[in-house]
């Protein structure tokens, strides 16, 4: 444990005398007679990586970090940043849940059990739907097992995939790996000043289509006003409609079962997480008729044998630990401890909290944008849409001059075109709003 | 020491009406659960209590390797300079690219492969990533490849994750020893064959001692090798896939690097391939550049399998650990996981089919249920193996007991082996009775489907 | 679940031979225990599984304010711009200065006081400071006084606390109501008289109604009254000390301020004064000058309680949580406080003979053993309340739910009162029966004292 | 808990339908109705205190901490830095420590108890004496206490307390008000070149002493060499010796017990908390004989109703809960959770790191001291002694010159005289050293 006094790792408590009993009693008199390995494959050299005591290892991380610049983001398109209360990171910080291990003794793991069904729970609440599964890896690998779910039912035929023309790339890039596996082909849609073109759709769609896609709120932050026809588009020709949001988002906007949602996905680290570099919650919700077909682990309510409700993993002969090739998904290690976070978050919130942190996400997108559409060279919104969170700003000077020079002043916002630049604005970057559009106003110009 | 549902504590219902939007675009109402700081913070405290993790007790969980989640690295991973959005531009962001950089390094020098990609959030997608960037290689060749090769006694996932990325699957029978049977390679190996996956040390805790013969039957027919990183925890300082023949690989880094599990996730599942297949890895790439660092789109690249960049806090852990274990830790990490498994072999009364091991075993419950087993052990305090895998050894008792354990406490779960087997069938099904939930009616939970707590009132 | 102690696990003796001092100058060895982190870990997670805290479930301890300490706090309290060294120049320690000035403030409000020290660093110290700061005063005024009248049902610290500091202790009986006898005062009092120590609402959760005849009585025999602060949260945004004639108080950070009890401390005890005592406070106090804060003197302080500056991390939990709550926040929780109180007094069997409470009541146990009663009610799974004090009750059981507590929690605790109120003696006297613990033989303990792991092998 | 929503304390869970439920039932009809306050001292203003939300509150506090400089302090003199691993703050945080009560209910507090038991146990191998409390304040109130322990022991006599004539100010200042009450005179006697200057000392002992005063290592740093004969002389008068030191360097120097000390007081912070602008953690630890004289709290092993061990406050009888103006201190509320952290520290050190640690203290003091005495216009140490963490140093400019030109440039070391500046050098400030040394050079010339 001492700094001088290396000598192996300090995460196992063997003395030398330790080691050398118990070398005694396996009846070895050495740890490499231990290893079974053919002398032509055995490594002996170093990995020249040096050994550091914990106060060098957190200096040394420290000092790599601290590389990083300090930046207001008003960065959004997937990734957002909330408030995280302290709480949070109190309660899921407890050894016994972010040291267990998936809950395949339930007997002993009923709490996070219990956690993760509450976590289902909201869900279902937040869609209207039936059944949520206890977390994916992100948005574009749950949309992406969407699109894999399409192909296992029996009630949906077809082998093309349509998605908005503005998805996010990264997004798509995972939907295409997910999709070639069972032969899908994926397919964009025409949207109009933002949202879903819906006669475009229309016209894209037939009976050859397996699914439809689309966001609310939308990539660039727009609010969707038709939804509905777009459910009663894809139910025409029996393709599903899967929907992408948050739950933030579905604390206010329509619920994804008015609009006919068949599969909702989307991430949910909105809640609980904050900004972590694109770490994701992949949220999966779907219809109840589908739930043998759902990928990933799902919590039911159960009895033990003194007839008290309990909580266990269900429904596992899905799952790929035990039906192997042809399991609903390969998923195995999901998000659980993060959707621990998120239903904790959403817990601290309450129907209150939520409700009025999604309306803050509308009125602050609104004002910011009345703000910035004041500033010469800049129009905003671009879209004549209601917004959630973000919105799109047309911006006289080339957009990525405007994004570089915001970056010289300490502020990031994104570059979507040539004179486009895209604005996030949360309750974290409240304090400095002020200071942001006064240097826009400058850069801008 | 029932706690009952948020929802069964208090619950609102709040109107989304005279909101800042027109009443078509929004919901009518959310109902959810409305408690005050205090009863949150007593709920999920209760509910932690009823959760068993590593700092509750030995966990010897074969396969999953549940070794000791230093504390520091939460910490790191907590820092305001970790707080990234993925979006800033990179050259504001050169600390976290750095980082990446540098894990990527270090795992290429663990595992003896030539480059790494940190993207897939998981194991499984590791290994869903490796095998597309094996198809890619393949079909950049003109190759059109149909089957993976896997052996029987292999994680589900490397099933899974071939049959996602659409190719069949051909489950290889092993040979009495408990390792891939060389002849039943031969003969399954072929034109078709993209890859053979393949964990080394192999789920029974055994070296494949053929490894080289394997690799060039492999690589003869054109196909690549493919190592399931699950039990590298097994070989740190000792030997690596990249010497052994493999072409790709990925890293568990909450098995071998000391991220915690989480309940369930997140993780991360690195992979790390040669520089043949290099260009085909996932999209970007972190590459130095003039003194910095920056993100680079390999030429072939397969694509994402992640939307963004992956679990950026589960690899800041795993860097986190690595920088501070060293080459000597790491290495020392590895004998004492191997020394343990041994020393707790040595101590307990199943039978143990296959040897010699390495860090872990699989012991036989033998006329026992081995899932009863494991229940009963619950009554000991501990927590039990992994049970009735790998299905080669009858009623299996898959034990790992990580370097993390003392000898005191490998004597104290012996003895809760060899009390639980000297006990009646009766007594084992009855087990666990110590426990918060007794025995739970699994068969009637999947039959009867109640997957939230809107459904429990039906 | 017995956990054995560190020395039992694993102890190791090192030599201090061979290091850079002479031999003569150290000792020979160190014997300690030697244990791995994880296995540290699991120590203190083990011993804290033992252990119940306010996110454990309720906490209706009389007089001690179990209230919930929120987590933010603490987050706070970790910041790296909070480790300061003392002995930093104050121009580079700006923001401690503040945040203890802006701390001083709000503390002046609340209690309706001029001027406040932060030094004390917990209660008893406070009030030791404050009787300091009276005799001080006294001292300047070229008087002499002897005595501190304090009332039967006081805390014992107060007591304490006036004998510290040399004077001669007047015990004051109550009246029949439960709150000061005017008259025992006026017999009381005298030019002996250096102060009264007074806690409002008293240990009955009674207001002294009669404060303002009280601090007449006081004042004109040229004695002091001085506020025991552990009673404050009943008032907050309802009544001022300063505004009932008291010269100088002690506020419990603890108890009004929810910062955490930490297991018996740290608190902090900072004190308030009228103008008249400010120059007799503790070196030294936060001053602004010129947009800036500097440390100044008192002209006349009574000198140091605390080495430095007093509990510092204590404080600034306590400052964040006043800046959360605000006027609305701290009068709500009083007003929940005193409800709580008074609903759970509503639902219990047990006679409450004094009222109206404010923030707790004291019960009576009657027939039973108040001191049974508690260890009773732990076997329903709920923290007891303070029993066996104040002595005016036959069997008191002093309890004060808290703001914290919800409805559905005070209904649970009621129900283990009434359930144990219902018990025979010998249940209760073989209580508790479901803890880590059983009854622990306390004589036996004192008589015989083991008070280190040395002491367990003689 | 909305942001925009307060109405009252976030930390109670009325709503307003409880809330009137409840006053129902209590048959008010209003909470101002339970209030029994004379109109006349009623309050009916406003603190003038804005409520916040939580993330207001956090931006609010930090942004005023971050008005502290990020200065590097070579500080010492009673506060010292040492490197406190992680997992200290993760296992003492978790809420069953750190938001439990005084021990009173030994059934429920069973962990804390043991965790002190293992402190005492730990202050007793590093002390060699029979008792330790389970804290004081801090090394001033734990000095103040020693001196009116002597007043109650039969046999000690007299009313003069001795303390060295550099004992900082801070800590004389306490003791002078503990030493008050009973009616003790404090007064000092001279050092020689940092340490007890034994002639003087003897010349000023008598039987009218009752209590010897010592440090070790001594607020300069230097490290005592005769201690034992200090003990002596103290004994010779039938007074006390009470030592001051800290749990660190009572790892590599003499014990306490074999130099024949009575008390030993001191600050145990050093473990456990780091720099916490003088937060402190009292160590007390004493002779068996003295026990029934202790202040403060003790844990003592029992036995429970099953017989098996158990633990438990004990001798309470001794205390002012009980004992009120009879009890041996007005102590209550102490640092347990402090002495919790510094346990900790040192079970994570073990005896290996802790020696290892103590070592460090004297090369560093040692080899920077070294290293400085080759600047120009220094000269270090200027005691000829053996050093533990600090030294002494002059300075041919003035020392405060010194100290406020290192203040600009980001370091802090103390003035201790006019030409006099004290450096402490721990493993927290390792990396900056060498352009601390840089520094001073340019400021020192």
């Amino acid at each position: 444990m001492s700094e001088d006094d290396a000598r192996g790792t300090p995460y196992a408590p063997h003395t030398a005398a330790t080691t050398a009993a118990m070398l005694d009693a396996v009846g070895v008199d050495s740890e490499a007679a231990l290893f079974d390995i053919p002398e032509s494959v055995a490594f002996d050299s170093d990995f020249d990586i040096p050994e550091r005591s914990e106060r060098e290892t957190r200096s040394h991380v420290e000092g790599i970090l601290g590389r990083n610049d300090d930046l207001t983001a008003f960065l959004g398109r997937g990734h957002y940043d909330h408030y995280v209360p302290s709480i949070v990171d109190d309660l899921a910080g407890r050894s016994e849940f972010l040291t267990s291990y998936t809950q395949y003794q339930p007997e002993i793991a009923q709490g996070f059990l219990q956690a993760l069904f509450e976590y289902q729970s909201m869900l279902v609440e937040l869609t209207g739907l039936g059944v949520a599964n206890c977390s994916m890896y992100d948005a574009a690998t749950a949309l992406g097992e969407a699109a894999t779910l399409s192909q296992r039912l029996r009630s949906v035929s077809g082998d093309r995939i349509l998605v908005p023309d503005l998805l996010r790339a990264g997004k798509r890039a995972v939907l295409d790996n997910y999709a070639a596996g069972p032969g899908l082909t994926v397919e964009t849609y025409p949207t109009t000043d933002g949202n879903v073109d819906l006669d475009a759709l229309r016209g894209a769609l037939g009976d050859d289509v397996a699914m439809v896609y689309a966001e609310n709120p939308t990539v660039r932050g727009t609010i969707e006003e038709g939804l509905a026809a777009v459910g009663d588009a894809a139910d025409a020709h029996d393709a599903l409609f899967c929907l992408g949001t948050d739950p933030v988002a579905m604390a206010l906007l329509e619920t994804p079962a008015s609009v006919g949602a068949d599969v909702v996905v989307g991430d949910a680290s909105s809640l609980g997480t904050g900004t972590a570099y694109g770490f994701g919650l992949g949220l999966f919700v779907t219809r109840e008729a589908y739930l043998r077909q759902v990928p990933g682990r799902l919590v039911g309510a159960a009895e033990d044998d003194s007839g008290r409700r309990a909580y266990t993993l269900t429904l596992q002969t899905r799952e790929q630990h035990i039906r192997r090739e042809r399991a609903t998904s390969n998923i195995c290690t999901n998000q659980a401890w993060v959707a621990l976070r998120a239903a904790m978050h959403a817990a601290w919130l309450g129907p209150d909290g939520l409700v009025d942190l999604a309306e803050s996400c509308v009125t602050r997108a609104r004002d910011l944008a009345a703000r910035i559409d004041e500033i010469s060279g800049v129009r905003a919104p671009v879209h004549d849409r209601h917004h959630f969170r973000e919105f799109v700003a047309h911006t006289d000077q080339p957009a990525e001059a405007i994004r570089a020079d915001l970056a010289e002043e300490g502020y990031a916002v994104h570059a979507v075109g040539d004179h486009e630049i895209q604005i996030c604005a949360t309750e974290t970057t409240e304090r400095a709003v002020d200071d942001f559009v006064d240097t826009l106003a400058e850069v801008a110009r | 020491r029932y706690e009952p549902l948020l929802s069964e504590k208090s619950s609102e219902t709040v109107s989304t009406e005279d909101g800042p939007l027109p009443d078509d675009l929004t919901r009518d109402s959310l109902t959810l659960p409305d408690v005050s700081e205090p009863e949150l913070a007593r709920h999920y405290t209760r509910l932690s209590q009823t959760n068993y993790g590593v700092e509750s007790g030995p966990f010897p969980l074969g396969s999953c390797t549940m070794k000791y989640n230093p504390s520091f690295t939460e910490d790191l991973a907590a820092s305001p300079d970790a707080a990234v959005h993925p979006d800033q531009p990179t050259e504001t962001t050169q600390g976290t690219l750095e980082l990446l950089y540098r894990l990527q390094d270090y795992l290429g020098r663990i595992g003896g492969m030539d480059a790494v990609s940190l993207q897939p959030p998981a194991g499984a997608a590791g290994e869903f990533a490796g095998i597309l960037v094996a198809k890619a290689y393949h079909e950049h060749n003109g190759e059109d490849r149909s089957e993976v090769l896997i052996p029987e006694s292999a994680h589900g996932t490397n099933f899974a994750s071939a049959a996602m990325a659409g190719y069949d699957v051909v489950s290889l029978a092993g040979d009495d020893d408990g390792r891939v049977d060389l002849d039943a390679l031969e003969a399954a190996v072929g034109e078709e064959t993209a890859a053979l996956m393949l964990t080394n040390p192999n789920t029974l805790g055994l070296f494949e001692r053929d490894i080289e013969a394997i690799a060039e039957i492999v690589h003869d027919a054109g196909g690549l090798l493919y190592y399931d990183g699950a039990n590298l925890n097994a070989l740190l300082g000792r030997a690596r896939p990249g010497d052994m023949g493999f072409d790709v690989m990925h890293y568990n880094v909450h098995k071998t690097f000391a991220t915690p599990h989480g309940g369930g996730g997140p993780g991360a599942g690195p992979i790390g391939v040669t520089d043949e297949l290099a260009p085909f890895l996932p999209a970007p790439r972190v590459a130095e550049s003039g003194g910095g660092y920056e993100y680079v789109d390999p030429d072939r690249s397969m694509g994402k399998v992640h939307g963004f960049y992956g679990n950026w806090p589960v690899l800041l852990k795993a860097y986190a650990y690595i920088a501070r274990l060293g080459d000597a830790g790491l290495a020392d990490a590895s004998a004492k996981a191997v020394l343990n498994a041994n020393y707790l072999a040595e101590q307990i009364d199943y039978e143990i089919p296959f040897g010699p091991f390495h860090h872990e075993f699989v012991a036989s419950a033998g006329e026992q249920d081995a899932a009863d087993v494991a229940k009963r052990m619950l009554d000991y305090g501990v927590h039990p193996p992994t049970t009735k895998w790998p299905e080669i050894v009858p009623e299996a008792l898959m034990t790992e007991p990580t370097e993390a354990e003392s000898r005191r406490t490998l004597d104290q779960l012996a003895a809760a082996f060899d009390a639980v087997a000297g006990e009646s069938d009766e007594t084992l099904a009855s087990a666990p009775e110590s426990t918060a939930a007794r025995r739970i009616d699994q068969v009637r939970a999947a039959r009867e489907p109640r997957l939230s707590w809107q459904s429990l009132d039906e």
